[in-house]
């Protein structure tokens, strides 16, 4: 049976997931980003084939995408994170039509059409003020565990307002909230907050109406996720697995082509 | 608060300029002499800085608080001053004071904290313009602490050190969160870490040229501000702006210096008016 | 001379600054004068028939530092203003006798004022080019314009600009154009015949030279390109549009085209090709050229048309060339062409015709953003 | 810094009062039309043609007021918005995204307070995003358009084939109003109306005048704005001309008992561009905190330069109203001849220092201000101050920078006072 693997090769994490060729999730891995992006993209592939009980070599397809796409020596096509994005939530969610992407350095919302396609979309690039980036900063300079955010904040009882629109000058605030005794869960969901607000009129840009997908490393912190559903007065759609949703989207549009090659191979065939 | 009779027969003058990062107060004579300055960090506690700074002053000068004639407060926290009579904005300092120690002086950049102003100053020390960047953190102090703390440096070391680059990197992000990745990633790549910091500081000094540019710049240029004792800083700027910068010993100072003058100018003027009984003290505004 | 040589020519020509652009001319033609042309339209053939060199005044892209006009203009004002300004404050167009401006957006008129003040050596022209083509008056208005500039011209220069002179600049600019018009055609039926990125070298390098040299030029390109191979790709067939003052950067139709778009059609430096066919050289050469600026210019963001809106004319444009989307690629802050996305959008949508705003600037210098969005953009009409 | 805001003064009450009833009135009107038949028409406040429109008893409406009475009210935002949402980029000008919001939900027609109109009248009078707009309306509201192309002053002074080409569509526009109303043009009735026009424009002026005095009877930037309503929406009718006698006559009394708008007018500014309507009072507060009175505006110009000398004239009627669009308006010249008209607003009312107000979205007045500057500052030697925000987008006006730049000037100019031990200027 042949496998493929969708990369992710992002600014904070390298994501992997294998699927199967009825695109059923075997294995997913992840490892941080560092230099040599085909070193990274191997510990990631690994670590997802060993989740999958398979060996590396038996992977018949990589779809690489994210910012390191072009750096893959060893994938077979590149495609873009709005695109894998799109179709991976497309996937999970039929039923939505709005995505909000949150990675460690950027925000996407895109709209879809049917079939999952991507209609339109928004980025807002290097600047940590909208994504994950600034959560990270807060959590080290709060001392919460990254993996902790989200539930603290969730404990908030009179979130406080952030009104910079720098991640930097943001911590002067914070530094205030702080003196002025505010409790930590407040600060972190007003972060929250005031993140989900930015993202929402990002999306609101692309027509956003009411159902969105989640997705991205940021979709892992429960504050945030309530934050959105506080904020956008719609359903927000979780997936189980927020992070991987881009690179599982790279690996159903890699069985795409993975299909058409075989086809015209096959055809190759006949006619020889 | 209106035009006292305070300041009669009295001889000094004090600014405090309590900055976002740093509070600086210095204390001058009627001849315009710096008979004293205090640095201190600002702290959470804006308002014990602003006293603090003064009380180092009068400590280093042993001037008596009474001969003091007027105090004025500027920075960003120039309203919680208790002892200020009076606030002037930083830019008004920093043009007044640049003007002073470089007469011919008709721009003014300043690299503080959290923001860097460009100031266009006319030949009295009159601000004619100025651009400020001061919703994004890329290209200020924090910037280049953000840097300095990555690579293990203290400020007082980056500069000379990007100075002996050759190469310098080119930075994917001059956001000051990212900056430390990126940095991490060219550490990682084995870059020199001269050649990183001199891409570094080339990066803020690009950013701050379009500010300069946006208030057209006239000779000479003047650096003042925290950022202006980083000579890596001031020849990057000069590189990029083809022309040598003025820089001054007292540069972090010069905002407090500012702040003095205005305040001497209030003693000059309450002295006149004591002499001509008559007439109405000089009106400012109570704020 | 094979295509490539030709085109490496034209983008030597792009390297010169207009004062350069200029000395080259003089090489062949010793003693002309030069004239700049500031988007989108102006009647070069009345500057050629008075002995000077119309030069298009597209900006100064990555050639020049901007110092001086940074200070003039705000943050919120395009590039090509800023780079124009430059440009004359630097003394870069004291070898020019002056520059003409027409009624295009405020940003433009306001550029005139500027220029007339910094740089008080120079004449400078503003045209008032006619937004209402439907009043009996419009005909006679827009020649009298063309008049109007001919004569301060004249005056300016202290000599006679002849009917027959503009006469015969008519006919060699309609030489140029028709054989600008056989390239277009050629893009467009065989695709890769010629690239976009260089047929825009082409056309925009054809604006800094004399039409005399730019025919010499085109003659043999237009064969070699009807002689090039053209291996198809499979790519999304797209016009651009938006890009009618401002050029985006080379290097950014580059990307457009490699990230997976075939360009079928485009309104870049489009004021230079305005007339659907030639225009009339007999008879009053004024009058001529207002029949074909009223009649039969291509619809652009700067002329209003009653009867036919731009966002029909966009679709008519698209499906003459059968193309399927369109990307619109607008000056970063050019509010003609900002404010004529909503109803072209409105349209696109309305036809289900899939689109991409993509946003440029002269001093841009990664695509990697540009990039990901025309691929995502592409990829969005390959995957299904 | 938060500025307190003040209440409004009582020397302010009664003018502004004035023409706050008559501007209700008008806009009953409008509210009243949306329920009738009564033809209406879209039109552009600079340089327009509202007499002729008056003659056929069309109603004008201007969406240029409709987007400053959001923007003054504080709800422009989220039409604004809305405008960005099917496109509309962050840099378009904003008068136009907020009245297009404001359209699109539902604001013009039989639900709103404005008319659907009957038909949209577009005076291209300077600036180009007018024809934009009203493009834009058309296709909104699928109503037709009447062209008026009017050749910007290129020469300094109209040519013969400009006014040519004028008249000929002023003429072109009177047989669509006969059609649209089924009304014969009435040349009489336009003379009556274009008196009414003279009577409102001469007090205009002369109120203007009382300004050179010192103290200034009124701010003729923050003020004139109560004014700009009656003589630029409601010209030709004999409510305006009745209001600027009143103004008139109150500025006068002011004069006569050497009353000012403030009573300590320490610094004359002459101002340049629109204001900030979203944050109006907090940027007039930020003056007044300094005794600044700004003695002449060009904003108050866009309609037309009367205190230059020209009126309509009912002898001239078409002529007169042609002459008024190409020549007599602000928004129609050139860069440079704003340039002129400033100079001559600071060495005839006396004043000490220009302030620019750079509007991101108004590029037909901004583009380029900073050269302005360099004029005033550099080769006039004018204390000249630059400030940026806009007049109907509340995202670009930031308090804390406003102030900022505000007092930095005026502590310029004031310290340079106590310096030269000049005493505060004399006051009533
Ligand atoms: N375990 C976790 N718990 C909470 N938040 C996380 C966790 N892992 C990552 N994040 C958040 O997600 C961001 C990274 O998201 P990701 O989608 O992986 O980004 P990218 O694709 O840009 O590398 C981080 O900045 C952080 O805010
Ligand atoms: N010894 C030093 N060498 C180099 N840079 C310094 C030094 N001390 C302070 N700085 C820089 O100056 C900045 C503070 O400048 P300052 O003008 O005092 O700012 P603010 O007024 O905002 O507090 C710091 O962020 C730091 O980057
Ligand atoms: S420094 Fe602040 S505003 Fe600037 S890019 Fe980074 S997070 Fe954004
Ligand atoms: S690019 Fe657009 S805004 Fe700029 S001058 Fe050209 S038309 Fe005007
Ligand atoms: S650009 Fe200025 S003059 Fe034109 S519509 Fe907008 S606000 Fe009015």
């Amino acid at each position: 049976m042949p496998y493929l693997a969708g990369v992710d090769l992002g600014s904070g994490a390298t994501k992997t997931v294998v699927i199967d060729d009825q695109s059923n999730i075997v294995g997913r891995g992840i490892a941080r980003t560092q230099a040599d992006f085909d070193l990274v993209a191997a510990t990631s592939i690994g670590a997802a084939c060993e989740e999958a009980g398979l060996r590396i070599d038996e992977i018949d397809y990589i779809a690489s995408t994210g910012l390191g796409r072009y750096s893959l020596s060893q994938r077979d096509i590149q495609i873009t994170e709005m695109t894998c994005g799109a179709r991976g939530a497309y996937t999970l969610f039929p039923d939505s039509r709005f995505v909000l992407d949150m990675g460690a350095q950027s925000t996407r919302a895109i709209s879809l059409r049917d079939g999952g396609r991507v209609k339109s979309f928004r980025t807002n690039e290097k600047c940590a003020a909208g994504s994950g980036g600034f959560l990270q900063r807060i959590c080290r300079y709060l001392e919460v565990e990254l993996e902790d955010i989200g539930r603290v904040s969730l404990q908030a009882e009179n979130p406080q307002p952030i009104s910079s629109v720098c991640a930097v000058l943001a911590e002067s605030e914070i530094i205030n909230h702080v003196s002025e005794g505010k409790t930590v869960p407040d600060i972190i969901r007003g972060a929250h907050d005031s993140l989900a607000e930015r993202a929402l009129s990002q999306l609101k840009l692309v027509g956003y109406d009411g159902s969105v997908v989640f997705i991205g490393g940021v979709a892992l912190q429960e504050g945030m996720v309530e934050a959105c559903r506080a904020t956008y007065g719609g359903t927000v759609h979780i997936p189980e697995f927020p992070s991987h949703v881009v690179a599982y989207g790279a690996a159903i549009l890699g069985l795409q082509r993975y299909r058409k090659r075989a086809t015209a191979d096959a055809g190759d065939r006949q006619l020889a | 608060m209106t035009g006292t009779k305070k300041g009669i027969g009295m001889k000094y003058a004090a600014g405090i300029d309590v900055g976002s990062t740093q509070t600086k107060a210095v204390l001058i004579d009627p001849a315009r002499a710096v008979v004293a300055r205090t640095l201190i960090d600002t702290g959470a506690n804006v308002v014990r800085a602003g006293q603090r700074a003064l009380d180092g002053i009068l400590a280093e000068s042993s001037v008596d608080r009474a001969d003091v004639g007027f105090v004025v407060g500027t920075g960003y926290g120039r309203y919680k001053i208790e002892a200020g009579d009076t606030q002037v904005t930083e830019i008004s300092c920093h043009a007044r004071g640049a003007q002073m120690l470089f007469p011919m002086t008709r721009t003014v950049i300043d690299m503080g904290g959290q923001d860097t102003k460009a100031i266009k100053v006319g030949p009295e020390g009159d601000v004619l313009d100025f651009c400020m960047n001061d919703k994004c953190a890329a290209g200020t102090g924090r910037f280049l602490a953000g840097a300095a703390d990555v690579l293990g440096l203290s400020l007082d070391e980056i500069g000379e050190i990007s100075l002996r680059g050759t190469k310098p990197i080119r930075l994917t992000s001059v956001c000051t969160v990212f900056v430390e990745s990126d940095i991490l990633s060219h550490l990682a790549q084995k870059k020199k870490m001269e050649d990183i910091l001199a891409g570094v500081h080339e990066a803020i000094a690009s950013r701050t040229i379009g500010l300069v540019r946006r208030v057209s710049m006239d000779d000479e240029v003047t650096f003042t501000g925290g950022v202006a004792r980083n000579i890596g800083m001031v020849r990057a700027l000069e590189g990029k702006l083809q022309t040598e910068l003025n820089i001054s010993p007292d540069s972090q100072f010069i905002g407090a210096i500012g702040a003095a003058l205005f305040a001497l100018d209030h003693v000059f003027a309450a002295e006149r008016d004591a002499g001509q009984v008559s007439k109405e003290p000089a009106v400012w505004v109570d704020e | 001379m094979s295509i490539e040589q030709i085109i490496q020519q034209c983008h030597d020509v792009l390297d010169l600054l207009p004062s350069q652009a200029l000395a080259k001319a003089r090489e062949k033609h010793p003693n002309v004068g030069g004239f700049a042309v500031f988007p989108v339209y102006a009647p070069a053939e009345i500057i050629h028939a008075a002995h000077l060199m119309p030069l298009g005044m597209f900006g100064a892209g990555n050639k020049v530092e901007i110092s001086h006009a940074d200070s003039r203009f705000q943050s919120f004002i395009c590039s090509i203003a800023k780079s124009t300004l430059e440009l004359f404050m630097r003394g870069e167009m004291k070898d020019f006798t002056g520059a003409v401006f027409s009624s295009i957006c405020d940003v433009a008129r306001n550029l005139a004022s500027l220029v007339e003040r910094n740089a008080p050596d120079l004449y400078i022209e503003y045209m008032h080019l006619p937004q209402n083509m439907n009043s009996a008056a419009t005909l006679e208005f827009t020649r009298a314009e063309f008049e109007r500039f001919r004569n301060n011209l004249s005056k300016h220069l202290g000599r006679p600009i002849t009917d027959d002179a503009i006469r015969d600049s008519l006919e060699l600019y309609n030489k140029v154009r028709s054989l600008v018009r056989a390239l277009y055609q050629e893009r467009e039926d065989r695709p890769g015949s010629i690239t976009t990125a260089e047929l825009c070298a082409v056309v925009q390098a054809g604006t800094q030279m004399m039409p005399e040299q730019f025919v010499e030029l085109l003659t043999p390109l237009v064969e070699l390109v009807k002689a090039r191979e053209a291996h198809e790709r499979d790519s999304v067939n797209v016009v651009i549009e938006g890009a009618f003052c401002e050029q985006p950067p080379l290097g950014l139709i580059e990307v457009i085209e490699s990230a997976g778009c075939q360009v079928k059609n485009d309104d870049m430096a489009i004021g230079w090709r305005l007339f659907s066919d030639d225009v009339r050289a007999n008879g009053s050469p004024t009058a001529a050229l207002a029949d074909a600026y009223v009649s039969r210019s291509s619809y652009t963001s700067v002329r209003h048309d009653r009867d036919k809106p731009r966002s029909d004319a966009l679709v008519e444009r698209m499906t003459s060339c059968g193309a399927d989307a369109v990307i619109f690629a607008p000056a970063k802050f050019c509010e003609p062409a900002l404010l004529d996305y909503v109803l072209f959008r409105m349209k696109l949508e309305e036809k289900d015709i899939a689109h991409l705003k993509l946003e440029f600037e002269e001093k841009m210098w990664t695509f990697e953003s540009a990039r990901s969005e025309v691929e995502t953009f592409a990829e969005s009409m390959l995957f299904d | 810094m938060r500025t307190e805001v003040a209440d409004d003064k009582d020397y302010r009450g009664e003018i502004h009062e004035l023409s706050r009833n008559i501007m209700t009135d008008w806009m009953a009107e409008l509210k009243d039309a949306t329920q009738t038949s009564v033809p209406s028409a879209y039109l552009m406040i600079s340089g327009n043609c509202v007499e002729i429109l008056r003659c056929f008893d069309i109603l004008p409406v201007f969406p240029e007021i409709n987007a400053l009475q959001l923007a003054i009210r504080k709800k422009s935002l989220p039409y604004i918005i809305k405008s960005e949402e099917i496109g509309y980029a962050s840099d378009n000008c904003a008068y136009v995204k907020a009245d297009i919001g404001f359209t699109m939900c539902g604001g013009v027609g039989p639900d709103g307070n404005i008319p659907k109109p009957s038909v949209i009248v577009c005076n291209f009078v300077g600036c180009n995003v007018y024809i934009k707009w009203f493009e834009h309306c058309r296709e909104m509201l699928k109503v037709p358009m009447i062209m008026l192309d009017i050749p910007f002053v290129r020469d300094g002074v109209p040519s013969q084939d400009d006014v040519k080409y004028v008249l000929c569509q002023l003429n072109e526009l009177i047989k669509e109003c006969e059609t649209l109303t089924g009304k014969k043009f009435d040349i009489d009735r336009l003379r009556e109306i274009l008196a009414y026009s003279a009577r409102a424009e001469e007090g205009w002026s002369r109120a203007k005048e009382l300004c050179k005095r010192r103290p200034a009877p009124f701010d003729s930037y923050f003020d004139s704005i109560n004014m700009m309503g009656p003589i630029n929406a409601l010209r030709g009718t004999r409510e305006a001309a009745d209001f600027f006698d009143a103004v008139v006559e109150r500025y006068e009394q002011m004069v006569a008992k050497g009353m000012g708008v403030t009573s300590d007018e320490r610094f004359r500014t002459v101002i340049e561009g629109p204001p900030p309507y979203p944050y109006y009072r907090n940027f007039r507060n930020l003056f007044e905190n300094w005794g600044a009175v700004a003695v002449q505006s060009t904003y108050s110009t866009v309609g037309g330069t009367w205190e230059f000398g020209f009126r309509h004239d009912p002898k001239n009627p078409l002529e007169s109203i042609a002459e008024q669009m190409i020549m007599h308006n602000l928004c129609n010249r050139s860069m440079l001849d704003r340039y002129k008209q400033i100079k001559t607003y600071i060495e005839d009312w006396n004043a000490d220092a220009l302030v620019i107000h750079s509007i991101k979205s108004c590029r037909l007045f901004s583009a380029g201000q900073g050269d302005m500057r360099e004029y005033f500052a550099k080769e006039l030697g004018v204390p000249t101050l630059m400030v940026e925000s806009d007049l109907e987008d509340p995202r670009y006006y930031s308090e804390a920078q406003m102030k900022n730049r505000i007092d930095a000037f005026f502590e310029s100019l004031q310290y340079k006072r106590i310096r030269e031990g000049e005493p505060a200027p004399a006051q009533a």
